[in-house]
């Protein structure tokens, strides 16, 4: 047991909490989310320079590790300042399935993406909701290749990629596990249309129209049309990115409010001295820790067997999504009027925290999915 | 005790409907309904309909050209409206300053000023927030010197709500550094058209810029716009304050937040269940709805003791703390059941007029956008701090 | 519109108060849950002196009233001392029972009733948790009679009472809604059998066995075997009596909170002028001020037609059961230590609200329950 | 980072596990399990069993006769204790006491009592809080006068847990009016034999006499038994309070209460349906053991930085909190799933000899006495106020 950073890790940290604090202003992330590309090309080379996608990737795969603590030193850093380039997106999504199940040129790609290529996995359909499973897009075999047709809901990142992970059935039903494959679909190929628009979190997201999108044997991944399992994988390692950005954010915001609390002044004394507001303080830090200690048990099962790796990402994308309404609407409170201005620093991070319980499921539904997940375990009690 | 409103109460009730139903314009009610943005125009619009019916100045006496009702009867009307997607009367003019002008205005001020709110020659807004003073109002620093038949005004305002459509403000400003915080202050009128007035608004976390920082840089207004005596302005502050509080629950509001939140959870569907049939969701609801049943019945209490003649007292604060609450709670349960697509920040299709198709649900945007929007029901207006410590000191004498 | 109360129940308010000021006091209390009756006789004789049983029979039946305010007046009084006297009991459920569906001498045993002759509703079993329909009791036709056999449980009162109203099933499966018939039993009867205990909240309640208890057909209420209508009638008043007794207990538990509050001093202050606690206990008196409304909303609804007024006992018993909560743990908690003993007047005022969530179905209960009431209601959405 | 234990760890672990399956007694583990009271006997006898195995002084220096284990060790002892229903180690001698009069003894004094703590001579309670003192332990009026080679101490202790068993206790007393009122308390050993000592047992809302008030009129004490100097027994009070709090999250206590609850909601059906079948009743149990598990690595946090040699600071304060709140809400629901058998209250059947059948199911009345028992948890050994307080102070520094 052991609750410390190794060396690289302790490296790495600083290095990107040094780079994101001077680097990741306000302005520079608004502009970020003004342009097209939806992220800030700056702070993406200086990420790729320091090596951060990199991180991402298992050694195996040319990468520096790989596991779910390098994920959620990287995430945390990002999350405090309220960065939000693609890495979630590019490495651990799209990078994370190539891995996974690889493809002809794997390798190749991997290293593109550790250079700073940014590829986005399509996944999500309008109808789908928080439902990994749901697939209505089609595949249709077609000669030596298949036919894509269908929506992809909210791809983050997308109008910044040039290629998509792109799920699609080849048999089942629109919510079965079995039957869906996931091919390589560059973003410019005829048929696939892109909508872009901004995200309340920053950045930007598309839908993607795909109408007979003609793609060959070679762009599906793994050869094979069995890819829920690694899908699920993949999302655990995006969900402990998320939880892990969470917790950034939420302690970017405690600092925040603590230094709120500790120079604003009313009725002749600075506010944090009001006991009311101390002690919901104090509950808040304590949620913090709790969040905290959630994600970290994520990030410490991400190779475990998936019905105790499933469980684990629905207790913590529960609390997480708990806690941080609690951390959004109290750090708001605190504050007052300027905690709801976009002219200062909380307001971007408190939407982002917002958000996180808006994608890869939220509280409530990871709350009944942990007790359905929570069920077999709990036989034992029959 | 009988819960149920009298005959007259009843009558007055389906007149109301009526009234709404054959006057709201469709147009103006669908964007309220939709959570679209309206125009200044579409304020003033139904402003004046409301004042060819007699009904805009809801808690004026009629001598002054209000309806004269009692506490139930603007009750039943704010929440028919509410429930009708009628704007809200924009309460600048109307709410506050008027009874303060009533009550402490010359006549030459109520015969000046008082009609033109009612016809809506005038949009009024507030100077009473100044940046570092938030809930602690007798820190106003904008200063306001006598210089022979005027004040020269310097200052800031802030959180000023609505100032870009104003042409103009009521202010508390300190005449005065002498004795307590509270005996320097007065109630100036100020021509938001003098020279030295700047409005900046100020874009809040839903994106939209609701609230303004109004400067005033050596602003001349003349002293006949003074209201009340100088240094007299707190005297009205609080009077207004009381004023302010009518419909603090905002009971009519919820209500029909309610209604769409069950709306979009029978619209809304995973896998096959819509989301109104999930157990945990459908408690949820259910948990808020009780609370709005109560604090209905709460509601009417204070309203019928209003009624009868008793002034709302500090059991205002128990509505709007309570009442916010349940807003707050049946905004993010709506913003929870929109689901993946409250992400999307689509501030365009806040318009009428636009035309594309949305990023998903229509509902999705509006959604989020009042989720983020009134986190400020608990911010302003006394905040559910200041609330509680008035109910500590004045019901509970701790 | 109208929360005034009348002249008769202004009166009745004022007199209950200061007779039960003066007469329940802790000792009464304590000393009639020791006793065998599990109630005071001179309580009981004060009430039945003052009228108060005759408030609650409507003037048809000799009472004085009956409605969902009388019912609330008495029951307030009752809450704010924590008296526990089998008013409930007698006249609420069994009273109830016997105006709605009639026996052979019915008013006789009203008038009994008003003079203070305690009856008792023998009705939920082992089994039956808050199901009003579940009735595993069977009466078996013989002759010009029947015969009663199966278990009673948590009759509250049945100590004190010399007679049941004992409900049977006729015909139809053990929670079946239909088929269930009601008897008078006197509780001295051949098969009759007692077990006497102690309650959480003060007072007695007793199992009871019935083994081919015989009753002739003159004892069968209403004369009929479709009795649930009127079982769930009497019970919304039953819970809006314990609703308004509720609100007294939430009140008297506030005044003595409050009171120490003032006067104890820590830290060289009186605990009261700590902000925390300030801010806590105006979030307690909001919320007790919505258990008074919900209260009323369901006392105003009691004759309301009965989707109606089952969606107003849900609703208000899911409420009363979350501020009962809120108001126990907070007042305890502000209290410390001396809200742990018995010895202070606050340990039974607790213990008795907390029992409110245990009988007539708990707050989660109510919850579901209010869901599938108002799902027709809702259907316009669909 | 690496959240599971070392191989070392994992021995020690079923090294501990063993060791309960083959020397905790079945009528002992039996009795805390189904919640019936244990007599001073049972712990008497268990406090021998691991006297004999050198595991009893959890915190005590391998030198004094402790085990010598890291926080990392006595968490996971704690933990499996609490998971095979051990009854908890009685802390006033052992816990308590022992370290301070290690810190502050004279070498008679560490030779008389130590041993006799081990051993099980004594029984020793605390006599700490006051009448109308609370959480203000400076305040303490019970006075210790010197007369000759004796202190006559007079005053009263209150919430003295299980003096009813005890015939020691260590006392925080006034020897002085002077200076700051930390300044004048001295740290007593009394012998509750004495003249002039009584104890009389307050009944909580559970029904027990677990804490009591004892009194002492006149009580002569002789000076040995002093620890440490005169009026220097606030240094001694404070450094009890630091290592009172070893296993303050109450980890294993609240999975075992946790595992209790769900067997309870397996038994219990309402209809044809177990309670643990129910959505809503489902997603609570849910919620709090998704709040156990995240503060179950907390703990282990602060348990890693203690083993690390880092003393635990204020972070003890988050974890009491929070193990409080996790403990109480699975005591409210054990509460609410036993359903209307809630109501009967019958502390006999808290009796292992009770031969009588129980009224409703045996889990009923053990779960509405802990349930009312477990609100000390938020009052006592620091209120839950209190340890805001020293996290807004010692961590956010507010």
């Amino acid at each position: 047991m052991n609750f410390d950073l190794t060396e690289e890790q302790t490296i790495l940290q600083g290095g990107l909490r040094r780079f994101l604090r001077e680097q990741a202003t306000p302005d520079t992330l608004s502009g970020a989310t003004a342009g097209d590309a939806g992220h800030s090309h700056t702070l993406w080379q200086g990420l790729v320079e320091m090596g951060v996608p990199m991180a991402l990737f298992p050694e195996s795969a040319g990468g520096l590790g790989g596991s779910g603590f390098d994920i959620s030193v990287v995430f945390e850093e990002l999350g405090r300042v309220g960065a939000f380039e693609p890495l979630l997106e590019s490495g651990i999504l799209a990078g994370g399935l190539i891995t996974e199940l690889g493809t002809a040129n794997r390798q190749e790609v991997i290293d593109q993406i550790i250079a700073g290529r940014i590829l986005v996995l399509a996944h999500a359909e309008p109808d789908s909701r928080y439902d990994l499973a749901h697939v209505q897009t089609t595949a249709d075999r077609v000669d030596e290749g298949w036919l894509l047709t269908g929506r992809k809901s909210l791809v983050v990142a997308a109008p910044a990629a040039d290629m998509a992970v792109v799920s699609a059935r080849v048999s089942g039903a629109i919510s079965d596990r079995s039957g869906i494959a996931l091919f390589m679909v560059p973003l410019n190929n005829p048929g696939v249309e892109l909508r872009s628009y901004r995200l309340q979190g920053g950045g930007r997201a598309a839908e993607i129209a795909l109408e007979a999108v003609r793609v060959s044997d070679n762009e599906r991944l793994g050869g094979g049309n069995e890819a829920f399992a690694a899908l699920e994988r993949v999302h655990a390692r995006a969900c402990a990115a998320q939880c892990a950005e969470a917790v950034g954010l939420m302690n970017g915001i405690r600092e925040l409010t603590v230094d709120y609390l500790r120079g604003r002044r009313q009725f002749g004394k600075p506010i944090g001295s009001f006991q009311a507001l101390q002690h919901r303080m104090a509950d808040m830090l304590i949620e913090i820790e709790q969040a905290r200690s959630a994600t970290i048990n994520l990030c410490g099962h991400l190779d475990a067997p998936s019905a105790e790796r499933e469980r684990q990402v629905s207790a913590a994308k529960n609390l997480i999504g708990r806690v941080a309404r609690q951390v959004v609407e109290e750090s708001i409170q605190m504050h007052g009027g300027i905690g709801m201005t976009m002219e200062y620093a909380l307001g971007h991070l408190a939407k982002r925290l917002t958000m996180v319980d808006c994608r890869f499921g939220d509280a409530d539904w990871h709350l009944e999915r942990f007790v359905r997940l929570s069920a077999v375990a709990a036989e034992e009690f029959a | 005790m009988d819960i149920n409103y009298s005959a007259g109460q009843m009558a007055f009730r389906d007149e109301v409907k009526s009234f709404l139903a054959e006057n709201l314009p469709e147009p103006i009610s669908r964007k309220v309904a939709t959570g679209k943005r309206l125009t200044k125009q579409d304020h003033e619009q139904w402003h004046a309909i409301l004042f060819r019916r007699g009904w805009l100045a809801v808690n004026w006496p009629r001598d002054f050209g209000g309806p004269g009702w009692n506490a139930i009867e603007r009750n039943i009307f704010e929440e028919e409206a509410a429930l009708a997607h009628a704007p809200r009367i924009i309460p600048f003019g109307l709410a506050m300053l008027g009874p303060v002008l009533q009550r402490f205005g010359t006549p030459q001020q109520k015969d000046h000023w008082l009609p033109r709110i009612l016809r809506g020659d005038d949009w009024w807004c507030q100077g009473y927030s100044e940046p570092g003073a938030g809930s602690d109002l007798a820190s106003v620093t904008t200063s306001a010197v006598r210089v022979g038949d005027h004040y020269v005004v310097s200052g800031q305002k802030t959180w000023t709500t609505l100032a870009q459509h104003a042409n103009m403000i009521f202010c508390l400003v300190r005449t005065s550094r002498e004795g307590k915080p509270q005996q320097g202050i007065s109630f100036l009128l100020i021509d938001m058209k003098s020279p030295g007035v700047t409005v900046r608004p100020i874009v809040l976390i839903d994106g939209e810029a609701e609230v303004n920082e109004v400067f005033f840089d050596n602003v001349r207004i003349p002293v006949e716009n003074l209201v009340g005596e100088e240094n007299g302005g707190w005297t009205c502050a609080k009077y207004l304050l009381t004023h302010e509080r009518t419909n603090i629950a905002g009971l009519g509001l919820a209500r029909a937040a309610l209604q769409n939140l069950k709306r979009i959870a029978y619209a809304e569907t995973s896998g096959e269940t819509r989301l109104i049939d999930n157990p945990l969701f459908a408690s949820r609801i259910a948990s808020v709805e009780i609370d709005l049943m109560a604090m209905a019945t709460t509601n009417l209490r204070v309203v019928a003791q209003a009624a009868a003649g008793q002034a709302p007292g500090p059991e205002s604060s128990m509505l709007k703390i309570k009442g916010t609450v349940i807003r707050q709670e049946i905004d993010k349960l709506t913003r929870q059941a929109v689901g993946p697509y409250a992400a999307p920040f689509l501030p365009e299709f806040l318009e009428e007029s636009e035309q594309a198709d949305p990023i998903g649900p229509p509902h999705a945007m509006p959604a989020v956008q009042k989720y983020f929007n009134n986190r400020k029901l608990s911010i302003y207006g006394g905040s559910s701090e200041i609330q509680r410590q008035i109910i500590a000191k004045a019901i509970l004498e701790l």
